[in-house]
């Protein structure tokens, strides 16, 4: 494209003079031609500026006139600010091309596919034009901050959100269990004996009620209710936390009350 | 759960939230108490009625549903706050119109159409603002990208989907081949879906 | 300004505005037209009748009038923002294993079972979930305590009496068994089962 608009660009619609037309309709002061410059959003909307201006249907493109304008602008644009004046002065070298054409006389063989050379830049202008219009509509949307603002109300819901405690399933501890016990099976051998469970369990409890009672009656810490199984277990119980000298078996006196203490009573002073 | 307590809850719900709730949300949000559907989009439509007339409103858009002052009200509103509401210039409205009434659209149309490069800072600011989003790519040498708008853009312009825009002149079908429109609309339809999934 | 119109106004500033706003400072919002103070508090008492029955109400706190939730809403709105509960490490549930099955016990036999020191925070988190607490000390150099589980404990899992606990596999090799490995699911399937039951 380059080297054949070069020649077509017609230099004489400036004139080399520092003074040019004054863009009639334009409310800014012709020096301050940035601000001319800057009102435009590009080529395609000085174009459609100027149709507009000489109220044209984009459709019938008066390639000429147009032309003559657009590049006076562009002489203008040139002087002050060239890096954006360069998208102008494509679509300037678009105009020059299809005037050129268009002053060509047709070939009249080649007339079938001969398309008018403004075509494509109306179907451009058109689809400018049309997108121009969606900036506007979007402009006149409501817009947050601007036409309308969140509605938000206060709540004390907030300090009732509680962090939820972890879950545990009932599997998922057997299965820690087995896994420590997996670990400690390579460290040494520790015996699992299971049966001794509810033994282990009554430890506990004997040991919880001496925490809270001193002494207690070695009766007192069979359940008849239980049945003999239960008053083995208790019995057990008793045995093995002896043996783990956790509790101490008292009797004063042969055939009298049988007492169970705590050993953290009997050695509570010496520690604390 | 009464129709009347289920009211004043998804009321009291949807002007606490963060953002909107969707209808789906709040079936989900009242499983609890086995509300159905049924129940939630009636209670939304009695608050959309109850607030016809007030200062803030019930608005459908593409997240959900939310409650916002009335348009009118905008001036007066912002008052409350010394800064001037930003003014988007000229040039960036135009991109995004573009890219909200044509997409998906590659750079290379956007400055085929407006005649003017690009700005890449345009392009960051819309990104940044989460209105728009890189879709995919077109086949073609070069595979530029190809950009849409996003459901914070319907949001932030009070829209429910693509179709409330104001409607604009189709543009004059030239270069794009049949085959390229089925391809592009099926990337739509993808992208939507997966947004719909999220 | 009519007084519907004022009405609208407040209605939306007070659901905007980031603080309560006073009877004084909307007055003064609205001193370009000219509002008294007068309409202002006629505006207030009538959304205060307005919203009585409603999800949100207009209340007037130290700072002033602010929309905010109906008290009752409290649990059902709290759910927007529930978090989904963390999960405990393996070592804690190693540890709980080891006092529920092994009560009482030190943190000395829980350290030489697992082969690592026992974390203080793990015996605090266990002792404040009401799970374990100390029932005594053993007679040995340093005293030190014994754990076991409590009643609280036994509620959680459903347990009459640590007795139900499922039986673990004997560790008896160094490596796991197929078939341990199948009683191991064959336990937690059972549990399932006994869990959706109740």
């Amino acid at each position: 494209m380059g080297v054949a608009q070069q020649q077509s660009l017609p230099l004489g619609f400036v004139r080399g003079e520092p003074v040019i037309e004054k863009p009639e309709d334009l409310y800014i002061p012709p020096d301050a031609l940035e601000l001319i410059l800057e009102t435009f959003a590009g080529p395609m909307d000085l174009l459609l500026y100027l149709i507009r201006r000489q109220k044209l249907d984009i459709v019938e493109l008066p390639i000429l006139p147009i032309t003559q304008q657009y590049m006076e602008y562009v002489e203008m644009m040139k002087d002050l600010k060239l890096e954006l004046a360069a998208d102008y002065l494509v679509m300037a070298a678009m105009l020059a091309e299809i005037k050129s054409r268009m002053l060509l006389p047709r070939a009249p063989t080649d007339e079938e596919d001969e398309e008018d050379p403004r075509a494509e830049l109306v179907r451009r202008l058109q689809e400018y034009e049309a997108i121009r219009q969606g900036a506007e509509h979007l402009e006149s949307l409501p817009q947050a901050e601007r036409d309308y603002f969140l509605a938000q109300a206060a709540t004390e819901a907030r300090e009732l959100v509680a962090a939820p405690l972890p879950e545990i399933a009932l599997h998922e501890l057997a299965l820690a269990l087995s896994q420590a016990l997996a670990q400690a099976a390579l460290l040494n051998s520790h015996q699992v004996q299971r049966e001794k469970l509810s033994t282990r369990e009554r430890m506990s409890r004997i040991l919880d009620l001496l925490q809270q009672n001193q002494r207690l009656r070695f009766r007192d810490l069979f359940d008849p209710r239980e049945g003999k199984a239960g008053v083995v277990v208790s019995f057990l119980a008793i045995l093995e936390l002896v043996k783990e000298a956790l509790i101490e078996v008292v009797q004063v006196d042969t055939f009298s009350e049988i007492h169970v203490t705590h050993r953290d009573s009997i050695y509570a002073d010496s520690t604390t | 759960m009464l129709i009347q307590q289920l009211k004043q809850a998804i009321e009291g719900l949807l002007f606490v939230a963060e953002t909107p709730l969707t209808e789906q949300q709040l079936v989900e949000h009242f499983a609890p108490e086995n509300v159905s559907r049924k129940q939630v989009r009636q209670v939304l439509e009695e608050l959309q009625q109850d607030y016809q007339e007030r200062g803030v409103q019930l608005v459908n858009v593409a997240s959900g549903y939310r409650f916002q002052t009335r348009h009118e009200l905008g001036d007066i509103i912002s008052r409350l706050w010394q800064e001037k509401p930003a003014r988007y210039s000229q040039a960036l409205l135009e991109t995004l119109a573009l890219i909200a009434y044509r997409q998906p659209i590659t750079r290379g149309d956007i400055e085929e159409i407006r005649g003017v490069s690009v700005s890449s800072s345009i392009m960051k600011t819309l990104q940044e603002r989460g209105w728009i989003k890189v879709v995919g790519h077109r086949e073609v040498p070069g595979r530029p990208q190809l950009y849409a708008t996003t459901a914070e853009f319907l949001d932030y312009f009070s829209l429910r989907d693509l179709s409330e825009l104001p409607a604009i002149p189709e543009p004059a079908t030239k270069a794009k081949q049949p085959e390229q429109i089925a391809q592009i609309k099926l990337e739509i339809t993808a992208e939507r879906a997966t947004n719909e999934e999220s």
